[in-house]
């Protein structure tokens, strides 16, 4: 037992890769596991609660968060400048490990790409990844030195396959599937794939994110789980979706 | 800062509010629950219950609406595997029952009687089920006829949890008190409602749920005022308690001991740091013993 | 955006709330305030009152609390200095009349029937004075007599003002529609208190006061959706309006038009800013009548 | 009529002068009376209500708030770095003017010297100015330039005369006299000046700043006037304190 609870950490740079989307990084020595994620928050300003973001990268020194800019909270996040300093809560939530002995293709759906780099870089043998957005893909290349193949697809077809990433191909002859996006996304996949072991990364809105106020609930074969504490990460199969 | 409530004796005045503290392992991790005056679990119903569907939380301007639904593996289930985990931490537990009928709360309460549990919260405000919870909590005599039948099979502490959509809060506490309660909570929950404009509908399934945090303090801290004023029972105030000079205001509006909810999402060390700041400022003020301001604006308490 | 408030035809459901807009003058020096719906007189009293002593103003979470005191001139010098320069703005106005006793409130009617307003808000819930005032707004039964005495002497629109602190908001919805109420205005403040722990005391000289602000709109909110779904009559709605889209949430819940308090104190321009939004968001979505979506969510009204 | 509200001005400096005092410059073309103050907030996140300043200083291209961190308000101000924009309504308030035929006596205490620097400054003749702090003078030596005499006062007289500013000497061979400060210093001054015009610059708990919300209400002899807009400046004969 840690008397641990919200620590600060120094921005060292916050900068749009594209519009609305940011990456930021921030200064610390960071230990964690891949797929878990934080809970976020301005020290005296703004939102009551904090925001659920996932690791998207740890390197030497510093975290990288990639976050899309959608309500207030977000919006403050992204004003953000170097030495200012946000507050986090975590690692919260369980992991995910790509294992060497299982084929394995990471599947993300826009800003649901954020937890993939740091699992792909985890992970004991190179994972295929797959990546999909509406229209200009964004923070693919990042990708590129930990992907087996790494394929793109866009809603509009500018870039890679046209469609949706779920219909890039039949994903049976996978062994295992670990997927982050919207929900819609995480449907069609859970629909399609038959014979493939499936995980999905889940968000749901939170208040605590360590497991107390049970809003985050999602119903299971097994009863309510909560996508904090039990989550983020489901097989598809233990889920009622 | 040891506080008698209702005769059973807590190490401090700090409550952790029902249904935001679990049945305190996850605060485990943060520290130890031990330090606490005393934990209220989790609201208990005699069966199992999943909760509510579709979405549970959504965050208000410095408040949040919940639809939790009263989600708890039951009372049964609760003495079997939460309680005695819960002993172990050495503060005091309160047993929060809801239910939907009378009879429900009167089986609940049997199985708690033949535990070692001295407190009982009787929460008769829970916004967040169709049948029964708060229905019991708005109107006088509803809330006689459950009180009176709970403390006919209640050997413990009988704590009542007063709803703030009650009509007339201070006549509730009256009827509580007539009807026999030891000690009497507030608030719960406020009926709210949030409409999801892009959607064209209620953000909850529900239609309402229930509005906490710093937003209502105001009102509850007002609600706990007039009723510690009017009654003779030790009264719990509860409501947007975010640091230790909430808590400050709630004892001298006349609580005996506050609850922290909300709050605890927010920070998990939030009741620590609450009980660190009122040793602080109790040494600061040269005050002994917190019956030296309690009600000190005007209440009967102190 | 035209909105037929009990007949009377306003330019957009957008009133600015009694008591935060002045006679109008303040706000003249950052917006034509002939842009509006409609404006709210700052509460009337029949003869002039200085108002409340001490602090009248305290900043919550989200929210603040007044404790004014319906300082005002008088009705008969509004009618005589300050309503020729309001009607020069081109905009309904709406006498909003605090007071005392019922004979109070019934002079003050009667020189207002000799102006050429055509809406009259009966404020029976103000909080922050101590005879009268709120005592109206608790109980049906005093609101009916003030009401049904009012309703004798006005030919005026007649709006009734209710107190979210009202025992059941739907009852006194009832009750002023039974008795001959046009329109309902809610909500009034919240009675709330705040306590200056440095100094062992209330804030307030008079202990409450009065809450508004985003803090209060889910609750506020839902109140509007009940009345709005029970009565069959137009429903203002008031509390925490500070952006478009809180006003659209307003009338989803069954909400004729809106007012809009405590955001204009923080931005003058909030009301113009609220219009615009409105104005684009209708064009957006397609929507030509605010019927389209007022009430959506399940009330009786659209 | 203008369109005016709430406008954006960047942070160009924003330090600490003594602990808890800060001296805040924005950058843009002020134009104001000496006495005259601003509603002051920082963009979508911080209290809801404004926060009053009166107006310290103006420049070719800035202007400068001394303020004291009190609360959160202010906190959050002193946390603001160059680059950080806040938002300002104003100039609000009435204003005063230092008048060549009068002899005049600027007297602030703590905090409440922040407006004296620049009504010092725009006088048609140096006004004589004293200055009243509880421990360690600060912002002393930026009055030198603009003053006739300048005496400090110190309540542990490490500095200047030991004692109150108000009681460093008999006020009436002054015609006119101009206080800022906390409110027993004001009323001390009131009760002792006997024989010349004393004007006090008071402060008030303000919602609108504008006039609007009458919360910032102070009785006088003609009634209930407002700090914000009938004020900040009041003659002392008319205030019932
Ligand atoms: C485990 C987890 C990991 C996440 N990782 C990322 C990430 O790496 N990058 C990223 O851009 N986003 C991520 N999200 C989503 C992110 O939390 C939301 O976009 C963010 O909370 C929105 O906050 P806001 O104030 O900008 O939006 P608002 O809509 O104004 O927020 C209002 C409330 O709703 C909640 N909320 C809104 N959208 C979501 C959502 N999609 N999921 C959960 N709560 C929501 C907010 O937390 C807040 O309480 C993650 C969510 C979860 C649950
Ligand atoms: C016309 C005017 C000019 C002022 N000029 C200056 C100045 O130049 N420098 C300076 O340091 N201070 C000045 N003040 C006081 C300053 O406004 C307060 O110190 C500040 O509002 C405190 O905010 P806070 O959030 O830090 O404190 P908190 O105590 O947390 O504030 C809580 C609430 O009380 C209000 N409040 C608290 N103290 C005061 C106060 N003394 N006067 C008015 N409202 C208060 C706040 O505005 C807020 O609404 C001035 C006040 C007025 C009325
Ligand atoms: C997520 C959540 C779940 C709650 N569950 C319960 C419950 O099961 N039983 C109960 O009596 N109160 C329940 N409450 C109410 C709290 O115990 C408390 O009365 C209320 O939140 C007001 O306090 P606060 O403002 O400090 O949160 C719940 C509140 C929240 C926010
Ligand atoms: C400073 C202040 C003064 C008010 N004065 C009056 C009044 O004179 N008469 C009245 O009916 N309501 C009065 N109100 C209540 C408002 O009109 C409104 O009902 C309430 O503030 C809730 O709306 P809001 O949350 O948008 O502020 C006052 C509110 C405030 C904040
Ligand atoms: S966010 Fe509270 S239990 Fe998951
Ligand atoms: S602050 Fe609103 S009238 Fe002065």
């Amino acid at each position: 037992m840690e008397n641990k609870g919200y620590r600060e950490f120094p921005v060292i740079s916050n900068e749009a890769v594209v519009e609305n989307i940011y990456r930021m990084d921030l200064g610390g020595d960071f230990i964690a596991e891949p797929g878990q994620f934080f809970m976020l928050r301005s020290k005296g300003a703004g939102p009551l609660l904090s925001r659920p973001l996932s690791i998207c990268d740890i390197s030497q020194g510093y975290l990288t968060f990639l976050y899309a800019v959608v309500g207030e909270g977000t919006a403050i996040l992204s004003r953000k400048r170097p030495g200012d300093a946000v507050q986090l809560l975590g690692p919260l939530g369980n992991s995910y490990k790509v294992k060497s002995e299982r084929k394995t293709a990471l599947i993300g759906g826009g800003i649901g790409i954020a937890p993939l780099l740091y699992i792909a870089k985890t992970a004991e043998i190179k994972p295929d990844i797959y990546l999909g957005f509406r229209d200009a893909p964004f923070f693919e290349k990042e990708f590129e030195a930990y992907a087996g193949k790494l394929q793109i697809a866009t809603e509009t077809g500018g870039v890679g396959y046209r469609g949706f990433v779920t219909d890039i191909r039949n994903w049976d002859d996978y062994d295992e599937l670990f997927a982050c996006g919207p929900m819609p996304m995480l449907k069609a996949l859970s629909r399609k794939v038959v014979d493939c072991e499936l995980y999905l990364s889940l968000e749901a809105h939170m208040a605590c994110g360590i497991g107390a106020c049970l809003g985050c609930a999602v119903e299971t074969v097994h009863g309510m789980k909560r996508v904090c504490k039990d989550g983020p990460i489901f097989s598809a199969k233990e889920l009622i979706l | 800062m040891r506080t008698d409530l209702a005769g059973i004796s807590l190490k401090n005045p700090l409550i952790a509010a029902s249904g935001t503290f679990g049945f305190g392992q996850e605060f485990g991790e943060y520290f130890d629950p031990g330090i606490l005056g005393a934990i209220a679990t989790k609201g208990l119903t005699l069966e199992p219950r999943m909760g509510n569907r579709g979405r549970r939380i959504h965050e208000t301007p410095a408040g949040m609406m919940n639809s939790i639904g009263l989600q708890n593996p039951s009372v049964a289930v609760f003495i079997a595997e939460e309680l005695p985990r819960m002993r172990s931490y050495g503060t005091e537990i309160i047993a929060n029952v809801g239910g939907a009928g009378i009879e429900d709360y009167e089986e609940a309460i049997e199985l708690l009687e033949a535990t070692d549990i001295s407190i009982i919260e009787l929460n008769i405000s829970c916004p967040n089920v169709k049948e029964g919870g708060m229905a019991f909590g708005i109107r006088c005599s509803s809330a006689r006829r459950i009180v009176r039948a709970i403390r006919r099979c209640c050997t413990k502490k009988l704590m009542v949890k007063l709803s703030p959509n009650a009509e007339n809060i201070v006549d509730m506490a009256y009827t509580c008190a007539e009807e026999g309660a030891d000690a009497l909570s507030l608030v719960n929950t406020f009926n709210a409602l949030a409409i999801d404009i892009e959607n064209r509908r209620p953000v909850f399934n529900n239609v309402t749920a229930g509005l906490s945090g710093p937003a209502i303090k105001p009102i509850a801290l007002r609600m706990v005022y007039e009723v510690a004023k009017a009654v003779d029972l030790p009264v719990v105030g509860i409501g947007g308690i975010s640091n230790w000079k909430d808590a400050v205001e709630y004892i001298m509006a006349g609580a005996t001991a506050v609850q922290v909810g909300t709050a605890n999402f927010v920070d998990p060390l939030t009741m620590p740091k609450i009980i660190e700041g009122m040793q602080l400022y109790m040494k600061r003020e040269g005050i002994q013993n917190l019956s030296e301001i309690r009600g000190i604006i005007g209440g009967n308490h102190g």
